[in-house]
């Protein structure tokens, strides 16, 4: 039986993730995906802890680290100073946390993508500042428990939706953009295939669970990632030149089946997980909508 | 054949800067327009766009993305370019830190702009006196001439091997920035052997991938590379030195060394500045010495790193000092009094007086500068605010 | 040394006009300096300009405020702008308009030009944004002798991006049509 | 040369083991080889090894590559156990 | 009936600052989390969630924002508060500039961290001493106590109305922020009524509309502006002096003056420090004292104002002095060196040495502060690195 | 006949913008919709310099002046601080310009939205930055002359689209959501109604000809915005629920007509004209169909 | 009480009559008293009034308020003579 | 003075551990302080905690290097740390684990306490993540004259935000079937 990814493996062992890590599996699904030649941008976050302290680093492709909020501007400026050197055919990458993609590295990436640099931008979403200890982020979604939504006698949990950083990226025409999620490898192999052939600013934001951070057993990432797909909390979808598709998951479940799994929801009153569960179905059914247009 | 010398032409100071610029082929520029930076910006615009300067140009959407995007660019091996000035030097404030803490050589040039609030867009020095600690050496220019050759000079010395620091250009708003004079354009060809191609061992290695930047604990030797930065930005003085006397003899040019000091040589009182103003300072000590007055002038070209040293050579013999800030601080004597304190502390011990002058584009006038020499005999050591609530 | 002030408003063209008398005194061999007083307010705000000319290098680099030259490019600015303040004894000054009453006129060598209509005839600018600063500059050379006729033309041709042909015409007839008062 | 904040050395070249507190144990006589543990590792600490000692419930499974776990870095997630599709992964306690 | 007795519990230092900013009964909160001054957040979050803290909450998006939110929200007229570390600092450097110019009374705690790259979450103050001159009061704890005792006292001065600029209240990473020890909880009632309700004269006002902040030229009353905040802050030292009594007598406190004097009666040889480590230099100073030398140490306990004078005082008789720094100015000695030897220049004769130590969170030790008092005998003027290269 | 739009001043005489400026009517308009109980915040741009210097101010309610990426921060503080004090019933508004909005204030602006403060944010989009002497933005359509896109020898004009904040807010789910131009004043004090009725954040931007920018005659203000709406450049629309609302011009007009009134566009070849009219159809229909959605 | 950055006089108070170089003169014999000029003045320099003395085309809009133009602050920008659907306002130049 | 040290690994609970230690000698008057040495690594990786507890303010505040006793949460980590380093002469050394054979254990007064199986018998944590930082502190207590038994459970109870009897309980069993070894 044939691999269904590739075989090659650009991040290395030994880093010093948590067990059971999605950010880990993202990075290496994105540099199997994207090869070699490929240099990668790293934003304050947890992959800026996981290679672990000098002088160690555990990507096979170069990796320059950048302040918080530079990662879009970072792209833009490694893109020139490799195309002025005739180094086109190398990929730029930014691999950035939803904290620093959805909050304070929003204007850096939405401005490369203005400027139509040929980078890839990678969201890896964990759906909270993990780096300093799980707390909100806008990329958060309802109803989740952080230190900085800490639910308490007023039952103060995230009360504000969460901000999907890919439906902005299509409301500003990006040339590509695309959800995925670590429980479906395949299907982010083949869309960085995609992006791998798009000249311009692509955007690929990518579910990863964290066990600490969303309180759930480290044997589960997987399974929890698929679940959110299944569910239908995450859809998985494709825009290119202005057209969205959306994937349908062959086997859908509750809403509830992917929350009960986690301790971050485990406050929730069955109340409160049908609001969840009404907006989940709001929001497929406005993709499904769009997907016509 | 293109002669290779320089040839005078009037312009502004950031005219001469785009020019300086493009004499040093810069192949990354990202920046973002702020008055009174934005002519320089504009200029370099027009320079691509008529394929008179082969560069990538960033339009970014803010400075902390101009630097971000500078110092990605340079880390990619090439020679990489910014400016801006004011709130826009403030907005860039941690990843300047970054860019000096990567030992990236990248030159920026700034036009000194006040503070606000209230907004103001004239000339003051407080927002690249703000930057002094971040690991950039500053360079503050008197006149259009050394703003386009601080260029050349600055990425020769940023880039030398020793010690792969950047550095910040300062030109004063308006007074420099938009004031038109002559200034002697340096010879392409020549200007572009002398500070040759960018050879930068640190860039990105695809063949031996590494990572930049990185991580590093109590235990790792985080505080023995900020002693080498400290280090390699200290011990610099002597190659700059070098640079300086190499650069006048290649251009025929008149840079002076790390401070420039103007009739010193048996002076009895004498200013420190540092920026245009100096020019008007100068205009007053030889007003001053035809009247038969010992006095003189030491002009800070270098800021940092700082010329304790020279200063102090500069001053012995003196009776009184007065040191001049166009910026400030607010909860002790200025900053530039503090760092000519440290260098002549227990070594000499003449008074120093210390004056604030010119904030928010306040003009700085030849009765101002004789006002300080007369008030220099008296030596106490308060500050004084130079023609304020005197309106 | 010798200082001149301009007033004119955003958009007349004043800080052009104070940068070609500089290079007009440059190509006939001075030191120069020529620098706006910046502001930040929009078209039609009043201007400031100043240029200075030297035999040798100049290093005061204050504000002007006892200039040995005035140059208005409109006089409707002398309703709320002291135009002659600091004017030297003995100084020139140049305005916009077919004759005037300059308030303290006589201790001034005082030029009137009509360099409205003079750009307007040479298509210099529309009637509503008329470009007077090279023809105002033409008067000057004909009251001061700072720098010669042919250099500011000169010095124009340098300068302006288009239309040099119509600002010597302009600067030529503004010599010729300048009253002395 | 200065001294530089970039490091180069791989974080292969170290071992993580000791994070572990369960490990994971492949009973191959129940492994068809389909890899599912191996793509979803987030150590990278499962090998595919082509090695005819290693048992396989059937023979046309035996010419495929068997996963191998590398307790040098694997950090005992369980995920691989969680994944596999024939229960062939089970995990163990580290003694203490 | 509650107390209005302090009472004693065991608390971090990022407890003990949650429990200050109660106390104080701020209204808004708007911060952003980073490494080490999370658990400050965390903890405020939980009382605001909890319904113990009567307080709004802004979960902002960068520290850009955790200012200009709070900057804001302290225009409209309410007491307001943040707080950050390292990398946030610099990242709110502008908004840092405008608050003060804005002339609003907010407190900020920070945890001093040290700055990147590389990246380093440990202890080390150059983050905010790259902050002196923003017009920001600077107020460095040494223990947890004062980390409470600072938030109190620091609203107090700030909206003195003869100051009106913010204060920024440090702690050491880790050392203090994270280290647990007793502390005494001030009273609530007794601190609310100690703080008092927020009177800001300058708050938005619906009445009178005006324009808050605006925008000033050359010939507008800019440098009259800077030369009052110049004034505020640096003339503070007396209400400042007063204040701190005044808390002491009320909570039974023992706050110290602007400078922390320990031993300082007949030493020969005194290091002058800031924060944390000064704990550890007492222990130090303490142990030489019972070997009979005679040795002390002067604790900077406010950074801005500089209270030079209070340190001349101290300094008198001396044979020799030694500056600590635990950051760091690349181009020039220490700033906590310059300092010192501009408020000492020209009127001691003083040797003053300068010590870096405990960059990026290297412990200092007990054997490192006794070589330093040897070191000090000898005199000479260089700056040394403690600790260094010789791991 | 009674007037068709409030006759109540909050904005004042004698301020210093161009004469002309469409900017300076944005203001007047949003001031009368929103009324005296209201306090603006203004960061940097041609609207910190329109009230004039020290001691002026051009309004009759508060104007917080702030820096130039603090808009969105700034009225969040307001916002809360004025609640706190039991203000509820106060507007907070924030007057940013498209440079502070598109580019440096977005994520300021993006970040507040998520939060879902009770708050009005009003870009006036010219265009460029103008208070710096015409510089390029995000918001910069293509094919306009910035001095940061000369044109020059090799035709250097802005290549990339123009990235339309509403658009961005639309995908962030922004309770109320609307275009507006200043040729269309009724228009605009409707969407100001709608918007104070609502409770939470609500975004309008404002097509805001400046005639120095755009290089026109100043007189042609309201008819270059009117020009705007009726080629579709410019397309008004108003988002609320979730739900799209075209309107739909009574007069329709060639793109072209409005880009020749305009010295920023007569660089452009026919060809070039023809690329910006296709954009702009394409833009139409797929406004239309969203619309539908 | 330190020196603020506050500001706190209208604009209102001053003369920005200087800065025009043309101004609107309206012709009230045409003026339907629409008041769209006063709609579209950037700078707020039209009121309206109650003036009987001002003439009117037509009975029927004498009752109306009348646009009036304060030069004190109108900058000739010209969008009211545009604007104006009965070219009842000409713009005339300044002299200077 | 007393200084201790203890060893864990991120989640295990080492510096809840110190911070319990530290609240038992202030309830007995003492002064105290307690502190991690934060890592920025991950559950899992190494973690180091220190008590200091004296009659007096507590000066000193850099790292311990000489403690008085080593308290260790999780004995895999004895094969990548040096547990004992800098351990004084006589000091104790509590370790989790049945029973063992520590290098040098001569010099030191050493405790082996099964503090996992308590804990799990008291139902702290689960099988891959027990919490035995509390029953540790039952067998520190048993050999260190530094604080009661009582002041540990008392400390605990304060500390623990639930399970408070199981912790109890936990303490007791521990400090009863501790080892000297
Ligand atoms: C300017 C600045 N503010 C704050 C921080 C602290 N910080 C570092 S990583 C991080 C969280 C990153 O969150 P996210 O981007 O979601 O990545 P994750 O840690 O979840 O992988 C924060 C707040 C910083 N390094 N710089
Ligand atoms: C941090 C910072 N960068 C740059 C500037 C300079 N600046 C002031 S206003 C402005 C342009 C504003 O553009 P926009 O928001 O579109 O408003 P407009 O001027 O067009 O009205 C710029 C670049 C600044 N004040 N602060
Ligand atoms: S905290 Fe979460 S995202 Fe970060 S390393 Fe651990 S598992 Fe991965
Ligand atoms: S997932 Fe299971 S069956 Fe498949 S290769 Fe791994 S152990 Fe074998
Ligand atoms: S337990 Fe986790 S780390 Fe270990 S081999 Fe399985 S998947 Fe990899
Ligand atoms: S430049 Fe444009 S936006 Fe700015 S004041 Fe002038 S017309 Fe208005
Ligand atoms: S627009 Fe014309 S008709 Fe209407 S009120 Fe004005 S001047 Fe009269
Ligand atoms: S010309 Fe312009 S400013 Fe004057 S009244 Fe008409 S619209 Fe208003
Ligand atoms: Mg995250
Ligand atoms: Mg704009």
């Amino acid at each position: 039986m044939p691999l269904t990814i590739p075989r090659e493996e650009y991040m290395q062992q030994g880093h010093t993730a948590c067990a059971g890590c999605g950010a880990t599996l993202s990075m290496r699904y994105v540099l199997k995906g994207m090869g070699p030649k490929s240099a990668v941008v790293v934003p304050a976050s947890c992959w800026s802890v996981i290679p672990g302290e000098l002088p160690y680093t555990s990507l096979k492709v170069p990796l320059l680290y950048t302040p918080f909020a530079s990662a879009g501007a970072a792209i833009s400026g490694l893109r020139e100073g490799l195309d002025a050197q005739g180094k086109q055919d190398y990929n730029v990458i930014a691999f950035a946390g939803d904290g620093g993609t959805a909050d304070i590295g929003l204007q850096g990436l939405s401005a490369a993508v203005e400027r139509g640099h040929n980078v890839l931008y990678v969201m890896y979403d964990n759906e909270a500042y993990m780096n300093t200890g799980i707390q909100r982020s806008g990329s958060t979604p309802y109803g989740a428990w952080t230190t900085t939504t800490p639910v308490g006698s007023k039952r103060d949990y995230k009360r504000e939706n969460k901000k999907f950083v890919a439906d902005l990226m299509m409301a500003q025409n990006a040339p590509y953009v695309a959800t995925a999620a670590i429980g479906f490898p395949e299907d982010l192999e083949r869309k960085l295939s995609v992006a791998k052939s798009i000249k311009g600013p692509k955007f690929i934001q990518i579910l990863s669970p964290c066990p600490p951070g969303w309180n759930y057993n480290s044997a589960d990432t997987v399974r929890v990632s698929r679940l959110a797909v299944e569910s239908r909390i995450f859809p998985l979808y494709e825009f290119r030149n202005g057209k969205l598709t959306l994937f349908k998951p062959s086997k859908t479940v509750p809403v509830s089946q992917y929350l009960y799994l986690q301790g971050r929801f485990s406050h929730l009153y069955d109340s409160e997980v049908k609001v969840i569960e009404s907006a989940v179905e709001e929001r497929w059914q406005s993709l499904l909508r769009k997907e016509q247009v | 054949m293109e002669s290779v010398q320089s040839h005078r032409k009037i312009m502004t100071g950031n005219e001469a800067v785009a020019v300086g610029v493009k004499l040093a082929k810069v192949k990354v520029i990202a920046a973002y327009p702020i008055t009174p930076q934005t002519t320089i910006v504009e200029e370099l615009a027009d320079m691509v766009a008529n394929g008179e300067l082969d560069s990538k140009f960033i339009e970014v959407e803010s400075e902390h993305s101009a630097m971000s995007a500078v110092t990605a660019s340079e880390a990619s091996g090439v020679r990489s370019y910014t400016a801006s000035s004011s709130h826009g030097i403030l907005y860039m404030h941690e990843p300047l830190h970054w860019a000096a803490g990567m030992r990236l050589p990248l030159v920026m040039s700034v036009v000194n702009r006040a503070i606000g609030p209230p907004w103001n867009i004239w000339g003051e020095q407080t927002d690249t006196f703000n930057q002094k600690d971040t690991g950039w050496l500053q360079i503050y220019c008197e006149s259009n001439q050394e703003a386009m050759d601080s260029i050349l000079l600055g990425y020769k010395i940023a880039e030398n091997k020793k010690i792969l620091l950047p550095v910040m250009n300062m030109l004063d708003a308006f007074t420099l920035s938009h004031t038109s004079e002559p200034v002697d354009v340096r010879n392409q060809k020549k200007a572009a052997e002398y500070v040759g191609d960018l050879e930068l061992d640190s860039k990105l290695d695809f063949k031996n991938p590494a990572g930049y930047g990185s991580l590093l604990g109590p235990d790792g030797p985080f505080m023995e590379m900020k002693k080498d930065m400290r280090d390699s930005m200290y011990n610099a003085i002597g190659t700059i030195k070098n640079e300086i006397s190499n650069f006048n003899e290649q251009f025929s040019a008149e840079l002076p060394g790390l401070t420039d000091n103007f009739m010193m040589e048996d002076a009895d009182y004498a200013l420190v500045t540092a920026g245009a103003i100096s020019s008007t300072a100068k205009y007053t000590v030889r007003k001053l010495r035809e009247k038969g007055q010992k006095v003189g002038l030491i002009r800070l070209y270098f800021y940092r790193p700082f010329p304790g040293e020279d200063v102090l050579k500069a001053v012995k013999g003196l009776k009184g000092l007065g040191v001049v800030e166009r910026n400030l601080s607010f909860g002790q004597r200025g900053p530039t009094y503090e760092d000519v304190a440290t260098s002549l502390y227990g070594r000499v011990d003449i008074p120093i007086r210390n004056y604030v002058v010119g904030l928010g584009g306040r003009d700085i006038r030849v009765k101002d500068f004789e006002r300080m020499f007369e008030d220099l005999v008296e030596g106490d050591n308060e500050i004084e605010w130079v023609n304020v609530g005197v309106k | 040394m010798y200082e001149v002030r301009f007033h004119g408003r955003g958009g007349q063209g004043a800080v052009t006009a104070s940068k070609i008398l500089a290079t007009a005194a440059f190509l006939e061999g001075k030191w120069v300096t020529s620098f706006p007083f910046f502001g930040t307010e929009r078209r039609g705000a009043p201007v400031t300009a100043f240029t200075r000319v030297d035999d040798r290098r100049i290093e005061l680099r204050s504000q002007i405020y006892e200039p040995d030259a005035v140059i208005v490019l409109d006089r409707s600015l002398m309703s709320i702008v002291n135009v002659t303040e600091g004017l030297k004894n003995e100084g020139v000054i140049i305005v916009n308009g077919k004759s005037g009453n300059l308030k303290e006129a006589g201790k001034f060598k005082v030029g009137y030009v009509d360099a409205t209509s003079i750009a307007l005839r040479n298509g210099l600018g529309d009637p509503s944004h008329p470009i007077v600063n090279t023809a105002i500059l033409g008067a000057f050379s004909k009251i001061s002798d700072l720098v010669s006729l042919q250099s500011i033309k000169s010095a124009t041709t340098d300068m302006v991006p288009s239309k040099k042909k119509e600002n010597v015409n302009a600067i030529q007839e503004a010599y010729e049509e300048t009253e002395l008062n | 040369m200065p001294i530089l904040p970039i490091t180069y050395v791989s974080t292969s070249t170290r071992e993580m083991s000791s994070w572990r507190t369960s490990k994971p144990i492949i009973e191959y006589s129940k492994c068809t080889r389909c890899a599912i543990c191996w793509k979803f590792c987030p150590d990278v600490a499962i090998d595919l090894v082509s090695d005819p000692s290693i048992k396989s419930p059937n023979e046309k499974f035996s010419s495929l590559e068997a996963p191998l776990i590398n307790l040098n870095y694997c950090k005992g997630c369980g995920i691989c156990a969680t994944e596999c599709p024939f229960g062939a992964i089970e995990m163990v306690r580290e003694e203490i």
